[in-house]
């Protein structure tokens, strides 16, 4: 009964409804939860990489809620870009509610209904972030997330509760600018609809209310993904969070952003008003430099495993927003293949903390010792990783940076290209750093009962088979970049670029 | 840090009124916002939905899936201070307690007037609920204002009077229902072969009913939805707050 | 004057924006910054509602007589603006909710909601 | 729509929302908070914003500070600014 043309409303519903069910059954029976969520996410996967293949054979789907055709009702608009967002998305999604299991256990044993009912209530938003095709739509979808990861952000240890409160300040300026700028659109234009809005707008550019709502958006959503002089609550808050939510929160909120922001830049607003009228995208690319260049400096100084990941996060952030603000077809394809890669390379990193955390409780570099001999199979994922961060060729991370840095070279921006270089030999030097901790066994107990916490301690299957399927994830995308670039990255660039 | 702030709001405050001198004059009939999109509104709502009242009828039907995430958000809000607050095991003491604990007397006036009035509080809820359609009003309102009328028991009273009317296992249960109606109405008009969230396809299971009156019922449908979630979550908010999540006697 | 009389209400706007504003990025007490936050949101959403504003109409519920026969637009106020700060305000207390029940957990862990004393313990 | 009252409650507003974030004690500015929500709420029903109002009146002016007074009462009144 149910038509293929329904399969969109799939992807964000399942774990929309599942979300309910959830904190009912955990009044019942706790141990429903986990598996309900896995139930959920894969069924939102299916439907997500059965849309990608639909966007793929037949082009654009348009897809009308409550059948209202827009600009009077809200639309779900899914094209090559979004298409992929959603499969990057809903394969994360599945993978860490498989993956969470035994590390939320330990981590909050008496609140497990309420994580999971969060969780899907997160991927739920981020997903819909990514379907939607109305503006205020994506406004509404863009508080669930927020507000389900300062819950999620704030139930961690230490610092974590005051590092939430920053973040809720800080998010809910961004969502606020967010709104504020839409308000400008719909006070010039009348209308909420991304493409209507792209119809309309032209005959305004030039307008100061539309130079400020561009502004005010843009500032929104860098404030949401901690881009340069605004990336000051991400360090704690994604260090002190529970490993589940680290897991799930650090390789997708930024990206989704960097989405949204593509999605602002190219399909309500368009290239020529963004690169020609605007004409402020060479500052933009020089503060994604000093992005790349302070993150990795930051991260250099750090002496914890976790808070320097999520200084490379920042660096990260730095790749996609400059490789976007390149204005040209190598950079815009450099950024969004780096969305898919960097997340899953950074999912590989956070995954493999999760299991460090849950083994030895701490993060530290001191809790690293003689890993390789404990954990064989954690350590070979983490090393692919820490190639792929690098850039090594047979990795994900090197061909999107490839792009990047064909990118900057076609701009004439050198600058960048010093940079992304830059930063790859700071990943060198600290993933080789950790292979070193991880190598030899710590420092504190190495005159002491070393030759006992030698044998083969290898984390529960639960953990493990996540982090080796993401892990050959990392070489599958490598392999096959080729045929991700023609069959969908080449159709993300816009047209009149 | 002050200094910085101040540039910042000023900075802000500039670009803002700049970004007024564009906008047409405060309440011109003839401005975009009231030419484009919004008619259509206006002029078909009684035709295509059968409510007058034109803000019911696109929050809850022309842009009802923005009203199904709002109504989300709430839920959310009450599961994250739930997940924040809530705890369950008495061992955990906190080191530092409130200022204000002295106890206040039971006063015998606040006591009578509240048994009087909070069944009338929550005749007029059901009253703004039910009557949406035609009126200012709807799921949100009405279900604020019951959840405050049971506020107002744990207020006067304490949070024990409360609870023994509504526990905690009942109201996280409401406000699960509560969205799941939403949703399921959604999930329905799927099943009956339509886009999530039209409503019109409900006339083949509601008897008699055509399919503008319809929309009218799936209105109304969510409607309640709204306002028993949201009043779980109300109440589950303020009892957290107020109890620091240990659900005893209250402020 | 006339530009004065045409825009006062969004300037107002624009400066209880920058007092929620000073008053969230500025002031030291977390429990103020919350305060900072509500008359931001709110700020907000009186500009939204200044965009629905209509000279000459009035509320956006059809009256009974018009039944049949045609509406005319120009008579009733836009409701969209309405129907979108709903859904703001919900998200401004669903917001407040969970921002006081971190600053509960924050004071219970550190026994002071200012900001500075906070971070002196941590060091 | 009457001019006149429309500047006085906007200049209400204008001072409530001062007088919030200026007083030195949570409680009362969260009540002052209180009295601001409900002065927006007269201005949106004097805009025509009639179902904006009443939710206002309701989520803002209501619950919001019951949440607040709440929070205050299991925290401190203290505050240095």
């Amino acid at each position: 009964m149910i038509s293929a043309a329904q399969i969109p409303i799939f992807i964000v519903i399942v774990p929309f409804l599942a979300a309910f069910l959830i904190s009912i059954a955990g009044l019942f029976k706790e141990k429903y939860c986990q598996p309900l969520s896995v139930l959920a996410m894969s069924v939102s996967l299916y439907a997500a990489v059965a849309t990608l293949i639909h966007v793929i054979n037949h082009g654009v789907i348009h897809y009308h809620l409550g059948g209202w055709p827009p600009p009077i009702g809200i639309e779900y608009v899914i094209d090559h870009l979004n298409a992929m967002v959603l499969v990057i998305v809903s394969f994360v999604g599945f993978i860490v509610s498989i993956y969470s299991k035994k590390s939320v256990e330990q981590e909050l044993p008496d609140k497990i209904p309420q994580f999971y009912t969060l969780y899907n209530l997160l991927v739920t938003g981020l997903l819909g972030i990514t379907i939607t095709g109305d503006a205020f739509n994506l406004y509404v979808l863009l508080e669930i997330t927020a507000l389900t990861t300062y819950a999620l952000i704030a139930v961690g240890r230490g610092r974590a509760a005051l590092s939430g409160f920053n973040y809720l300040i800080m998010g809910t300026i961004g969502a606020s600018f967010y709104l504020l700028g839409v308000g400008h659109l719909y006070i010039m234009t009348g209308s909420l609809n991304m493409a209507d809005l792209h119809q309309l707008l032209p005959s305004l550019y030039g307008s100061g209310a539309i130079f400020i709502a561009f502004l005010l958006i843009l500032i929104g959503v860098w404030l949401k993904m901690a881009f340069f002089p605004m990336h000051g609550w991400l360090p704690n808050a994604y260090t002190y969070a529970p490993s589940s939510t680290s897991c799930l929160v650090a390789p997708l909120m930024t990206k989704v952003s960097v989405y949204v922001m593509i999605r602002i830049m190219f399909s309500v607003f368009s290239p020529k008003f963004t690169f020609q009228e605007f004409s402020f995208h060479e500052i933009v690319v020089w503060l994604a430099v000093v992005a790349i260049v302070g993150g990795s400096l930051f991260a250099l100084t750090q002496k914890d495993f976790k808070k320097m990941l999520t200084y490379l996060i920042i660096a990260e952030v730095g790749y996609m927003v400059g490789g976007v603000w390149l204005a040209n077809h190598n950079g815009i394809m450099g950024a969004v293949l780096h969305i898919l890669n960097d997340s899953m390379m950074t999912l590989c990193m956070f995954l493999v903390v999760g299991i460090i955390v849950y083994k030895t409780k701490g993060h530290h570099f001191d809790n690293l010792g003689s890993l390789y001999k404990k954990m064989p199979f954690t350590m070979a994922a983490f090393t692919i990783g820490a190639l792929s961060m690098i850039g090594v060729p047979p990795t994900a991370g090197f061909f999107s940076k490839w792009y990047l840095i064909l990118g900057a070279i076609d701009a004439n921006q050198w600058e960048f290209l010093v940079a992304l270089i830059f930063s790859s030999l700071v990943n060198v030097v600290l993933f080789f750093r950790i292979i070193e901790f991880a190598y030899y066994p710590s420092f504190s107990n190495q005159h002491g009962d070393a030759h006992g916490s030698e044998k083969i301690d290898e984390a529960p299957a639960s953990m493990l088979v996540p982090l080796l399927i993401v892990a050959a994830g990392l070489l599958v995308i490598g392999v096959f970049t080729g045929k991700i670039v023609t069959y969908i990255i080449q159709y993300t660039i816009p047209n009149g670029l | 840090m002050k200094a910085i702030g101040l540039i910042t709001v000023f900075s802000l405050g500039m670009a803002l009124f700049y970004a007024t001198i564009d906008f047409p004059p405060w309440a011109d009939p003839q401005s975009p916002a009231s030419l484009h999109v919004s008619p259509h509104y206006i002029q078909e709502t009684m035709k295509e939905t059968d409510v007058s009242n034109v803000v019911t009828s696109v929050l809850a039907d022309y842009r009802g899936f923005d009203t199904m995430f709002e109504t989300s958000v709430i839920f959310t809000a009450g599961i994250a201070v739930i997940l924040i607050l809530r705890k369950y095991s008495k061992k955990e003491d906190e080191k530092f307690l409130p200022e204000v604990s002295e106890e206040a007397e039971p006063d015998i006036i606040i006591q009578t007037v509240t048994r009087i009035i909070v069944p009338f509080i929550q005749l007029f809820a059901l009253y703004v609920i039910a009557h949406g359609h035609h009126s200012p009003g709807g799921g949100f309102q009405g279900g604020v204002i019951l959840g405050a009328s049971f506020i107002l028991l744990a207020i006067s009273f304490n949070l024990k009077a409360m609870l023994r009317r509504i526990s905690e296992r009942k109201d996280i249960l409401l406000g699960g229902i509560g969205l799941l109606i939403y949703s399921g109405i959604g999930a329905l008009c799927v099943l009956l072969g339509a886009n999530f969230l039209n409503y019109k396809v409900l006339h083949l299971i509601i008897p008699e009913a055509s399919q503008v009156e319809a929309r009218s019922y799936g209105i109304l449908g969510v409607e309640i939805g709204v306002a028993i979630a949201v009043m779980a979550i109300m109440i589950a908010i303020y009892a957290n707050l107020s109890s620091d999540g240990k659900y005893d006697k209250g402020l | 004057m006339e530009l004065i009389l045409a825009k006062y209400n969004y300037w107002i706007y624009v400066f209880l924006m920058m007092i929620g504003f000073y008053a969230m990025i500025v002031k030291n007490n977390l429990v103020k910054k919350i305060i900072g936050m509500s008359i931001f949101q709110t700020a907000i959403i009186l500009f939204y509602v200044s965009i629905g504003a209509k000279k000459g109409a009035t509320i956006p519920i059809i009256e009974h007589h018009a039944h049949s026969g045609a509406i005319d637009p120009a008579h009733y106020i836009n409701p969209l603006p309405h129907v979108l700060m709903l859904t703001a305000i919900v998200v401004s207390v669903s917001t407040l909710g969970v921002a006081l029940a971190l600053i509960l957990k924050i004071y219970h862990q550190y026994g002071t909601v200012e900001e500075d004393e906070i971070l002196e313990q941590i060091q | 729509m009457i001019w006149q009252f429309d500047l006085i409650i906007l200049a209400l507003v204008v001072i409530s929302a001062i007088a919030a974030i200026t007083i030195k004690d949570l409680l009362s500015a969260g009540v002052i908070l209180g009295a601001y929500s409900f002065l927006m709420c007269l201005l949106w029903t004097e805009m025509g914003a009639v179902d904006v109002a009443f939710t206002e009146a309701s989520v803002g002016a209501g619950v919001s500070t019951v949440f607040m007074i709440a929070a205050v009462y299991k925290t401190t009144r203290r505050t240095k600014d």
